[in-house]
């Protein structure tokens, strides 16, 4: 509780929300130790960092989920404080308390508050406790009382697993007949991902909404709200698109949900960044579930309030005192960007980045890790880019984002950027008729237009041709008095553009 | 030439029919297609087509040809011609690995009969299980890979034999060969 | 003054400006044209638009200068409406009138409302019967003149361009004997930057900060002021850096400054966006001049107010009404990156653009028309790249560019980011000690650091002997399966930066 | 390795001592080094020095090494090795272009005796005007381009032959070759 001065932070993670980490300790002047597994020795969070350590092989278990091998490094490296990011042990309260006992600062909840509120099952009971409404469910684990469960709520069901976020280890099951599986694969996956097979069952709602708010605690017993978020945009329950503010809600409804979100953090004792899980149906909410940990979608609110929740996490976790937020100023909108090939049923892509090209300009940010030459390996999570647009209001956010889709390119990893755009530019979404269905109802089975694989296929007719492509910096020798030649010729493509063909070196 | 795409079956006919400055015709499965392509600073081009613009790029490898339409990239096989390796005919005499990752499980055993459809293995890549299947009837000749392993793009899983409604072929020739 | 609505918007301007209102535009749904000079066939903004056409040879006076080219072009393209940008036309009343003559839009105020004021000579008259301060000068252009003048007010002198702005065809004189000369030069500069050589006279004061005031005016007689900028730390009197707001300025100051700015925008019938420029010296101000048209610097602006100004602009255009401004928010600083070798004096460089990395996260906008293989050719203005950086105060603002600055790496073009990072790291700059003496007071003589020498060194070597270098796109051949042994491999530097030594194609 | 910077006379002396896995040892002209380089995905990489770490990238062309450290562009020449071709010697013997541009003035005539210090030309590029200045005392042997001109970067602009003091030498071999 004492106020603590931290120097050098060690970020437990990798990725864009290392990076993202990375610039903010930067910008307190806080220094930084990046570790990394074997397959991300050249990734750009080791580049970024001040010190960097590795801690293990390729497989998360092996390095990013390796507790002894994280603590060794924040001791090799003096690190005073460590950033567990989201995902990997960001919501472990070992973690947390082992941090904790080495006499080194764990950014984010105390162990206990922590296990309690990250543990699904235990935050409903919490939040049944505390007043606020909740979707009507079942911590039975085992089959038959899972049965029961179904047979009286009715099918479809929902399996959750009790531990951990994104999606991951949740089944939506249609009739009886799937259940014993669906328990089944929900609890490996979810032992896989979080170390922890646990799993409970929910009323699976019709057409709700996701809708969040972002909370503030500090070490002093305040806790704030930073507004909401929509974030139905949902793919097999991975969110895909989220905004702030969540559009079209009543401002009563908004309002007693960041009370419940408010009341629940004050009655669990909570500290740090956090998140308080809504579904919205109707004139209704439901709590789902705390995230005891910054989210991937926290990008959204930082743009409507012109702030930094990871120097507000810090200045937290040093003692200082949250303060209720300024006004919010227009409307924010994130895209994923995740490596999974949306014409081959979201296979997960790998690969080297052969070309990137970034948007870039007024109102556009880009969290990333990319650069030319990175490596997406199959070991991690497939998000490798956020793409979030500020406006005015949520038309100008949502122009501009489609602007700024249009901006990116990424050759070499295949990925879904061609997808989110369609969603963005569609009706649906122009209108804000949001649901966690969204995708079911309106892309089902995506396929690229005709018009995009026709522009494809000329670009390929090209490359193949030798009349496309090739390596920019490898264009650049002279680099002299190249101005008034080449003005001239850069007219034509078939003189600027020369034989290009690449046979790699392996 | 003709293109394909990676992982899909179905081919397109595509010829540059002329150039012209900056002009372009092509032909798309017999479509006519007039363009304007301008050279770009990065290597890439503005193909402005329809009244639309679209920014190009592209890169032939030795198995691939990568391209990018705007946030669209796309990664295609020559299926006929100098930059192509024909990859059809072999499809459905083994499965290979979509892309690296994990073997978890794997549902069928050598000498099995396996109809269309059946789940043969089980890959786990960034934390998603993702099932393959049998694309049609075969008799399973031989798995290459053991449950656990780690397996690169591309690597054979399995290797299958005709389907047993034919003995006379049994582990002889790939069906479809 | 009826309203009208844009459709289609030529821009009569190239690099980064030329993208930023491109991406304004589309966000608004406007279709966009882009003019091109043979220099710039291939250059950013000519991709980013829906249409581009070409007006003329590299040299400005054919392509960015030639009304009659642009004037066709708009007409070929079928554009109702035509953006300046800045330098360039945007300040030519000739041009102004040309355009909207052919029933075209013109982005900026009325013809005659430029002419009055971005004369300087008439401006200052406008100021003087407005009551509003200005620097005791003269607009005698002869020499003669000019001598009694300087006598009477005591040398230094300075001589400015009654038209134009950026800080060409200005100079400072501090003896008499050296006067002619500068009359001279700056009127030769003058006319060949702005087609005037029209000059004037100012006493030069000894130490003031430069700061200016945003201005929107719309059609039906409303103006706002958006803030204050200080814009002194300037070299050769061309802006480097500038923020918002001007750091510790008496609040009654900061009042009589923007009642100034909307006395002299109201005196002058002014529409659109604008900006007004003073001299601060202690506690008192001097109107310098109106720039009737979108700064360079707009960006810090947009930062705090959370606005996009050409959109404004475009609004403004379309008879759209001005608001009050909300709060402002944090503090913005903006870094002019100049492709000027400030180890050699800052000479103009040019060349291609080999390896581009520009900074990102939150907090950091980056407007530049830079990408690999990009083309810096002598014929245009040295900026070539502007990173802005928004922090909730001005120290966080200042770290967020310090680090933004370290992210920042373009190799094949000298420029001054290294200089400008040791500006912003530095303890005057830290503590806002402003003048437009800074860089003469502090930096006189630049040179890089030893250390940055040997960092470079190290560099080189390691480039001359095939350690280091070579290009990423050029090592994304094989692209797949990759993953497993380049992990590893990637942790030996010797085994994956293989021999790399390009000879170009030339 | 000798190298110098592009537009400077300045020699330093750089060798790689030792390098093993990620640890490098150099000397920079007698003063021993010692870092650690990570390799970058960009083909850049991590320089870890003295508690700092700033991100390096190089290219080496035919006339010069393009290096990157931190913000920071350099271009380096190398005054011997492979690659490199040297420059020195001859810098008094000629005015050339330091950068492209337009060829403004020129303030001298053929057969002018100049003293050091003395404005030879005015170029003007990216619209600000840049005086050359002879480096010592010369006589101008021929002027190469005219006023008006664009002129390319290294394009030699004025030969001079001997300084006149010494008339014997005049219009023969350029001073300091």
């Amino acid at each position: 509780m004492k106020p603590r001065k931290i120097k050098r932070l060690l970020i437990a993670n990798r990725g864009e929300i290392a990076l993202r980490i990375i610039r903010s300790a930067r910008v307190m002047g806080i220094e930084t130790v990046a570790v990394y597994s074997a397959a991300d020795a050249a990734a750009a969070h080791v580049a970024a960092a001040d010190d960097a350590r590795p801690i293990g092989a390729a497989e998360p278990a092996a390095s990013y989920l390796n507790i002894a091998a994280i603590l060794e490094a924040a001791h090799a490296a003096g690190a005073d404080a460590i950033h567990p990011g989201y995902g990997f042990l960001s919501e472990r309260p070992e973690f947390a308390r082992a941090v904790e006992q080495r006499g080194i600062i764990f950014i984010g909840p105390p162990a206990e508050v922590m296990a309690a509120l990250g543990d699904k099952v235990a935050a409903r009971h919490i939040a049944i406790s505390a007043g606020v409404p909740v979707v009507p469910g079942s911590d039975a684990g085992d089959l038959e009382a899972a049965r029961q469960f179904a047979a009286s709520a009715g099918y479809p069901i929902l399996v959750k697993a009790a531990a951990g976020g994104g999606g991951r280890g949740m089944r939506v099951v249609g009739e009886a007949a799937g259940l014993a599986t669906a328990l089944e694969a929900a609890a490996r996956e979810a032992q896989a991902a979080f170390g922890d097979g646990r799993i409970f069952l929910e009323k699976y709602l019709a057409r709700p909404r996701h809708v969040e708010v972002q909370l503030l605690g500090d070490q002093h017993g305040t806790v704030v709200a930073l507004g909401d978020r929509d974030c139905s945009i949902q793919r097999r329950h991975q969110k895909l698109i989220e905004e702030a503010p969540a559009p079209g809600l009543e401002p009563v409804l908004r309002e007693r949900m960041a009370a419940a979100a408010l009341t629940l953090a004050r009655a669990a004792g909570y500290r740090g960044a956090g998140t308080a899980e809504f579904l919205v149906d109707g004139d209704n909410f439901y709590f789902l579930e705390v995230n005891a940990r910054l989210q991937v979608e926290h990008p959204v609110t930082e743009l409507i309030f012109g702030c930094d929740l990871v120097v507000e996490q810090l200045r937290i976790a040093m003692g200082e005192r949250v303060a209720e937020p300024p006004a919010a100023r227009g409307c924010a909108i994130e895209c994923r960007i995740n490596a999974e090939d949306p014409a081959q049923d979201f296979r997960p892509a790998t690969g080297r980045v052969i070309k990137l090209a970034l948007p870039a300009g007024p109102g556009v940010r880009v969290d990333t890790q990319l650069e030319a030459g990175a490596e997406v390996a199959p070991y991690y999570d497939s998000l490798i880019a956020k793409l979030i647009c500020h406006g005015g209001g949520r038309e100008q956010a949502r122009a501009r984002m489609a602007a700024a889709l249009g901006e990116f390119m990424l050759l070499g990893v295949r990925n879904t950027a061609a997808f989110v755009r369609e969603i963005i530019a569609s009706e649906p979404f122009a209108r804000a008729d949001l649901s966690t269905r969204f995708i079911e109802e309106h892309f089902p089975r995506w396929s690229p237009a005709d018009r995009d694989l026709h522009d494809a296929l000329i670009a390929a007719a090209l490359a193949a041709n030798g009349m496309l492509g090739g390596a920019a910096a490898a264009d650049g020798g002279t680099n002299r008095g190249a101005s008034a030649a080449d003005g001239a010729a850069a007219h034509s493509p078939w003189t600027t553009l020369g034989e290009f063909e690449l046979w790699g070196r392996r | 030439m003709k293109l394909k795409r990676a992982g899909d079956a179905r081919e397109f006919e595509v010829e540059i029919v002329a150039r012209e400055g900056a002009a372009l015709r092509l032909r798309i499965d017999g479509e006519e297609i007039a363009a304007e392509l301008e050279a770009a600073a990065d290597g890439g081009a503005t193909l402005r087509i329809g009244g639309r613009h679209v920014r190009i790029y592209g890169m032939r490898t030795r198995n691939a040809i990568f391209v990018a339409a705007g946030p669209a990239a796309w990664e295609f096989v020559a299926v006929e011609g100098r930059a192509g390796r024909a990859r059809g005919g072999l499809a459905a005499a083994e499965v290979a690995a979509p892309m690296p990752g994990k073997l978890l499980r794997i549902l069928v055993a050598e000498g099995d009969a396996v109809a269309a459809g059946q789940p043969l293995l089980v890959l786990e890549a960034m934390k998603m299980e993702t099932t393959l299947y049998a694309e049609g009837a075969a008799v399973v000749k031989s798995i290459r890979a053991a449950a656990g392993a780690m397996v690169d793009h591309g690597a054979v899983l399995i290797e299958f034999s005709r389907a047993p409604a034919d003995p006379s072929a049994r582990e002889s020739d790939p069906p479809g060969a």
